[in-house]
C-alpha cells in the first residue's frame, strides 16, 4: 500500500488533488481511498489531505501517520509546517516552489530519498489564469512517483471538471509533468 | 458501475437509485453533502418525481417524512448528532405509525464540547425508538445498506423505519470505491412501495394514531416488538438476495471474520471494524488466534448469532465508540445481557475507544490483543471497562 | 329511523378485540364514533315546539354534535342518542321554539 | 377485520336542502367526546362540510385529538393523521410533497385539501416554527388555528394567545391578583409577515363566512391560514349554551374582528369599520375567566381592543 499526504491551504484544492489522484489510480484498476484531515479548517489555513493506493481492498480507516509520499502545494508551508513528519525512510517529497533544491532541502526537517520540484504556481497562472495548483501538482506526482500514469491523471481531471475547465487543468498537469525536476538525495 | 465516491455520496446515490419520492432534510455537518448531492440530482434533472422539502429543523425533517410516508411515498432523510437528538420524539412517531422511512445518520459526537467527529452515542441513544439500526463499515456498505434498508423497512412483516449509520468523515468524507448496480437491476430488487395503509383512501378514510387507551395501547407495542423480531428473518432473507443479485452477501447480522478457531475476538460496529480486520490479519501472522465480529445490525439485536459466537470463544473484547454514562459501553452492555441466561460464558471486557473521532489504529488493536491474551491466560479480568488510551 | 345519520347509525358496530392477532398492524381506526351514544351526558334536554318553529335551521347549523336533524315535513328534531344538552340550539333559536328542560332519568 | 365503509349522506328532504345555508352532508360524526357546547367540534363540522371527504387532516396534540375519537373509532369521514404537538406545519408539508410526488392534484377545484388543524398553543407557541416553515416554503395547504385562547386539553393553562387579564389555571386570580399579564399574541400578523397569498380570521358564529373563506383557501394556490375563533365553555367558565353568542360578541366588540388578507390587501368583513363596536364588557361579563378583573384590567383590555381595531382599520384603508 502506498500512502500519500498532501499539504495545502484551505481553498487551494488539496482535498480535490487527493481525490483526483485516487480517481487516477482507480482507472488503473487499483483500490483507493482519499480523505481530508477531519478538521474544521477554513479558507487560507494549512490543510492536509490523504490518498491510499493498494492492489487489494483497503480496509484500514485510520489517518496516515507514516506517508510514503508528501506533496506540498504551497511553498510557504515549508516554513510553517513540518511537512516531512513521519515520512517513511526512502520516502518522496514533491514541492511546488520557485526555490532551488538546496533551498528546499534546507527547510525540510527530514531528508527524503527523492525530491521533486516544480513551479506549479507559474504553470497554473499561465494555463488556468488562477494560482490553483492542485491539478498541476498531480503531474509532478505522476512523474516523481510513477504510482499513476500521466494519462490517468489527465482523464481523472477531466472526470472531475467538465468541458474546457477539464481540458485546461489536464493541460496544466501535463505541463507540470514535463517540467518537474527530480533529484535523488 | 464502480465509482470513487464519499460515504455521503454513496448514501445519496443509493437514495436516488431507490427512487425515493420525498426527501426532507436539514443541514448539519457532516451529513450535509448527502442532501447537497440529492439537490444536485434534482437540479440536473437526474431524478423524476422527487419532492425535496428543505425544512426548518430536523424535528420537522422527520415530521415531514412521516407525513409523506403516511401518504404512501418512499421517504428519506439524513442527519447527525444534535439533529438526531432533536428528532428523537418523531423517531418514536415513525415506528409507532409503522412507517418505513429510511434515514442515514452520520455518527457524530454530542456536544458540548462541540465536536463534529465520529462517535456512536448519538445513534445508540435512539436504540429504544423502534428503528432498525444498520452500521456500515465502509462506503460500499453505506450504499448497499440504504438499498437493503428500504426493502427491509417496507417488507410486509416489518413496516418499521431503518437507520443506516456511517462514521463522520471516516466514511462520510472519505472517497472509496463503490460498486453500484445498474438501475434496472435495482428496480427488480426494490420494486415500488406497497404501503400498509395510506391517507389517500378517501372512500375508506382512516385516522392514524388515535388515542390508544390502556386496553389497546399494549397490543400495538407488542406488534412492533413482533415486527422487530420478524425483521431478523427478513434481514437475512434480503441480505442473501442482495448477495445473489449483486455479489455482496449480507445474510448474517454479525459478520464473522476469522472467528472459527479464534481464542478471542474483537467485537464492534461501523468503520473501526475495517481497521480491526486489518489488525487481525497482522496479529494472526504473529501467532495470535484472533478474529473479529462486526455487528452490522444493532436493532434488532442479533442475539442468536452472538450466542453462536460466544459459545466457541474464550474471550470477547468489545470495542465501543460510545458510552452510556453511569453504566458502560452500549454494545458491551447489550452483548453481556444477551449471554446471561445462556451457557456461553466467555470473558468479556469493554474497551471504550475513539470517542469524538480520536483515531483508533492497528497499533491500538495490538495493544488490546495483548491485554486480552493476558486476561485469558490468567483467567481473570484486570478491569471490566477500560477507557483505552485515556491520558492519565 | 330518520335521524341525522340514518342507516349508518344502525350499521355502526362496537368493535372488540380479544386477541392480539385481531388488531390491525398499525394503529388505524376501523369504525366511527357513531357507536358512542353521548346522550347520557345530558342534564337538560331540548324540547321543540313545532308551533313556534319557522324552519330557519339555525339550530341545525349550530349544533356541535351534530344531533339535530330535519324531518320529512321540514321540522327539526333532535337525535337524543347523541344530544349532550349544551343548549346552543335553544339559545340561538330566534323564535324561542326550543326550550331546555330538566331531563327525567 | 371489519371495515365500516360509510359515505355519509344526511337524509334531509330535497326541498329543504335548497334552503340550507350550509352543505347538507355530514362528514363529522356524532358520538364524539367534545365537551358540551364545544365550538372547536363545530368548527371541524364546518371544515368537513366544506371539503367533504376529499381532505387529509393533520391534528397535533390538542382537544381535537380526543374529539377525533379513541382508537378504533374516528369522528372523521375523511383521512386524518394524528401527530406530535409541534409538527403540524411540517407534517402537512410532507403530505403535500407526497401527494405531488404521487401525481395527485392538490388544492384547486377537485384537488385534495391538505389541512392542518391545531389549537392556539400548538400554533402560537410550540408549533410556531413548523408553521413558519410551512408558510415560507409555499406548500399548497391550509393551516387552521382554532383559537380558544388557552391550553384547554391539558386543563386550561395560558398560551401566548390568552388575553391579558384572563384567569387560567396557571395565571390564577388571587389576593395578589396575578392573572395573565401579557396581551394576546397576534399570530395572524406573524403569518401575514410571510407574505402568503391568503390569510383570514373567522368565527364559528359566522359559518357562511367561514365556509366562503375555506373555499377561498381551496382556490388559492400556495399556503393559506385561517384563525378560527372557537369559544370553550369549559375553559372560559361560560355557560355551554353561550358559545355562539360569545363568538358573535367577540366580533361585534371588535375583540376578534373578521378580516381577510389576500395578496397584500386587507379586507375587513365584520364588524363594520364605520360603526362604533359594542363595549367589550358585554363579551367579558358572560365568562368566568374574566371575573377576577378589576376596573383597571378591563380598561387595559378595552384599550388594547380598540387600538388593535384601529390599526386593522388603518391597514385596510392603506392596503385596499
Amino acid at each position: 500500500m502506498i500512502e500519500i499526504r498532501f499539504h495545502g491551504r484551505g481553498g487551494q484544492g488539496a482535498v480535490t488533488a487527493a481525490n483526483i489522484l485516487a480517481g487516477a489510480a482507480f482507472t488503473e484498476g487499483k483500490y483507493v481511498q482519499a480523505f481530508p484531515f477531519f478538521g474544521v479548517e477554513r479558507r487560507g489555513a494549512p490543510v492536509t489531505a490523504f490518498t491510499r493506493i493498494d492492489e487489494k481492498p483497503i480496509r484500514i480507516k485510520t489517518q496516515i501517520y507514516e506517508p510514503d509520499v508528501v506533496v506540498v502545494l504551497d511553498p510557504s508551508l515549508l516554513q510553517v509546517v513540518d511537512v516531512t513528519a513521519g515520512l517513511k525512510e526512502g520516502g518522496i517529497v514533491i514541492v511546488n516552489t520557485e526555490k532551488s533544491k538546496e533551498e528546499v532541502l534546507e527547510l525540510l526537517k527530514k531528508k527524503p530519498k527523492k525530491l521533486a520540484i516544480v513551479d506549479a504556481t507559474s504553470i497554473a497562472l499561465e494555463v488556468l489564469g488562477l494560482p490553483i495548483t492542485n491539478t498541476s501538482i498531480l503531474g509532478a506526482v505522476a512523474k516523481a512517483t510513477g504510482i499513476v500514469k500521466i494519462e490517468s491523471v489527465e482523464s481523472a481531471i477531466k472526470d472531475t471538471f467538465s468541458g474546457e475547465l477539464g481540458e485546461k487543468n489536464a493541460k496544466a498537469a501535463r505541463e507540470a509533468f514535463e517540467k518537474t525536476e527530480i533529484y535523488e538525495i | 458501475m464502480k465509482k470513487v465516491i464519499s460515504g455521503n455520496y454513496a448514501a445519496a446515490y443509493a437514495a436516488k437509485h431507490a427512487r425515493v419520492e420525498v426527501v426532507a432534510a436539514y443541514p448539519i455537518t457532516p451529513q450535509t453533502s448527502i442532501i447537497e448531492k440529492i439537490s444536485e440530482f434534482i437540479a440536473n434533472g437526474e431524478v423524476e418525481n422527487l419532492q425535496y422539502v428543505p425544512v426548518e429543523s430536523e424535528h420537522s425533517a422527520m415530521a415531514a417524512c412521516i407525513g409523506a410516508s403516511a401518504t404512501g411515498a418512499r421517504a428519506f432523510t439524513a442527519t447527525s448528532a444534535q439533529g438526531l437528538a432533536l428528532m428523537h420524539e418523531m423517531l418514536h412517531w415513525a415506528s409507532g405509525a409503522r412507517l418505513p422511512i429510511v434515514m442515514v445518520d452520520v455518527n457524530r459526537a454530542m456536544a458540548p464540547p462541540w465536536s463534529v467527529w465520529d462517535d456512536q452515542t448519538d445513534s445508540l441513544a435512539q436504540r429504544d425508538t423502534g428503528w432498525l439500526q444498520f452500521y456500515a463499515e465502509n462506503n460500499q456498505e453505506v450504499y448497499d445498506g440504504v438499498l437493503m434498508a428500504f426493502k427491509i423497512a417496507e417488507h410486509k412483516k416489518v413496516n418499521l423505519p431503518v437507520m443506516v449509520i456511517e462514521s463522520a468523515f471516516i466514511l462520510s468524507h472519505t472517497y472509496d470505491v463503490v460498486d453500484m448496480p445498474p438501475q434496472e437491476e435495482i428496480d427488480e430488487f426494490l420494486p415500488p412501495r406497497e404501503p400498509l395503509y395510506t391517507l389517500t383512501d378517501f372512500d375508506n378514510p382512516i385516522a392514524v394514531g388515535a388515542l390508544g387507551t390502556p386496553s389497546d395501547y399494549y397490543e400495538f407495542r407488542y406488534k412492533i416488538a413482533k415486527a422487530m423480531e420478524n425483521a431478523k428473518e427478513v434481514i437475512k432473507e434480503v441480505g442473501k438476495e442482495f448477495g445473489e443479485r449483486f455479489g455482496r452477501d449480507y445474510s448474517k447480522m454479525i459478520e464473522f471474520y476469522k472467528t472459527e478457531d479464534a481464542d478471542f475476538v474483537f467485537m464492534g460496529m461501523g468503520s473501526l471494524m475495517g481497521t480491526v480486520k486489518e489488525a487481525v490479519d497482522l496479529l494472526r501472522k504473529e501467532g495470535y488466534k484472533v478474529g473479529a465480529a462486526k455487528v452490522r445490525w444493532f436493532r434488532p439485536f442479533p442475539r442468536e448469532e452472538l450466542y453462536e459466537l460466544a459459545k466457541n470463544v474464550q474471550g470477547i473484547a468489545v470495542l465501543d465508540r460510545n458510552f452510556s454514562f453511569g453504566q458502560e459501553g452500549i454494545l458491551f452492555n447489550e452483548a453481556k445481557g444477551v449471554l446471561y441466561n445462556t451457557d456461553a460464558k466467555p470473558v468479556m471486557k469493554n474497551y471504550i475507544v475513539g470517542l469524538g473521532g480520536r483515531d483508533f489504529t492497528v497499533k491500538d488493536v495490538k495493544v488490546i490483543a495483548d491485554n486480552m491474551k493476558a486476561i485469558i491466560e490468567k483467567g481473570e479480568l484486570d478491569r471490566e471497562i477500560e477507557w483505552y488510551g485515556l491520558k492519565r | 329511523m330518520n335521524t341525522l345519520f340514518g342507516s349508518k347509525k344502525d350499521e355502526a358496530k362496537k368493535l372488540t378485540f380479544t386477541s392480539e392477532s385481531e388488531y390491525p398492524e398499525a394503529p388505524i381506526t376501523l369504525g366511527t364514533t357513531l357507536i358512542n351514544f353521548t346522550g347520557d351526558w345530558r342534564t337538560f334536554i331540548p324540547e321543540i315546539d313545532e308551533s313556534k318553529c319557522v324552519k330557519c335551521y339555525i339550530c341545525w347549523k349550530f349544533c356541535p354534535e351534530p344531533s339535530i336533524y330535519i324531518k320529512e315535513d321540514g321540522y327539526v328534531a333532535v337525535d337524543y342518542d347523541y344530544c349532550k344538552g349544551c343548549g346552543i340550539c335553544a339559545n340561538e333559536c330566534p323564535t324561542k321554539a326550543i326550550t331546555m328542560v330538566r331531563e327525567e332519568k | 377485520m371489519v371495515w365500516i365503509k360509510e359515505v355519509r349522506k344526511m337524509e334531509i328532504p330535497e326541498n329543504v336542502k335548497k334552503r340550507l345555508s350550509l352543505p347538507a352532508e355530514e362528514y363529522f360524526y356524532a358520538g364524539h367526546t367534545a365537551c358540551q357546547g364545544c365550538a372547536a367540534a363545530l368548527g371541524l363540522r364546518y371544515v368537513l362540510k366544506a371539503y367533504k371527504n376529499k381532505v387529509i387532516f393533520t391534528i397535533p396534540a390538542c382537544c381535537s385529538t380526543i374529539i377525533a375519537g379513541p382508537w378504533p373509532y374516528s369522528t372523521f369521514g375523511a383521512p386524518l393523521f394524528h401527530t406530535a404537538f409541534e409538527t403540524t406545519g411540517a407534517v402537512i408539508g410532507g403530505i403535500e410533497a407526497a401527494l405531488k410526488a404521487k401525481g395527485y392534484k392538490v388544492k384547486g377545484e377537485d384537488g385534495i385539501m391538505v389541512v392542518g388543524w391545531a389549537g392556539d398553543g400548538g400554533t402560537a407557541d410550540i408549533g410556531l416554527q413548523a408553521l413558519s416553515g410551512f408558510l415560507e416554503r409555499g406548500h399548497d395547504g391550509l393551516y387552521i388555528m382554532y383559537d380558544n385562547e388557552a391550553y384547554m386539553n391539558t386543563g386550561i393553562q395560558r398560551s401566548s394567545s390568552t388575553p391579558q387579564g384572563a384567569w387560567t389555571t396557571n395565571t390564577p386570580g388571587g389576593k395578589k391578583h396575578f392573572l395573565e399579564q401579557r396581551p394576546k399574541k397576534k399570530v395572524i400578523d406573524i403569518v401575514i409577515a410571510h407574505k402568503i397569498p391568503y390569510a383570514a380570521t373567522a368565527s364559528v358564529a359566522y359559518p357562511e363566512d367561514f365556509m366562503r373563506k375555506l373555499k377561498k383557501a381551496q382556490e388559492t394556490p400556495g399556503p393559506s391560514f385561517i384563525q378560527l375563533f372557537a369559544p370553550c365553555p369549559t375553559g372560559w367558565r361560560s355557560p355551554t349554551d353561550k358559545s355562539i353568542e360569545l363568538a358573535k360578541l367577540a366580533v361585534q366588540t371588535a375583540y376578534f374582528p373578521l378580516f381577510e388578507y389576500e395578496n397584500g390587501k386587507y379586507k375587513i368583513n365584520m364588524p363594520s369599520p364605520n360603526k362604533e363596536p359594542k363595549p367589550l364588557e358585554e363579551f367579558l361579563k358572560l365568562q368566568g375567566r374574566f371575573k377576577y378583573m378589576n376596573k383597571e384590567d378591563m380598561e387595559i383590555l378595552q384599550e388594547w381592543v380598540l387600538r388593535e381595531w384601529d390599526e386593522l382599520k388603518k391597514k385596510a384603508e392603506m392596503f385596499k
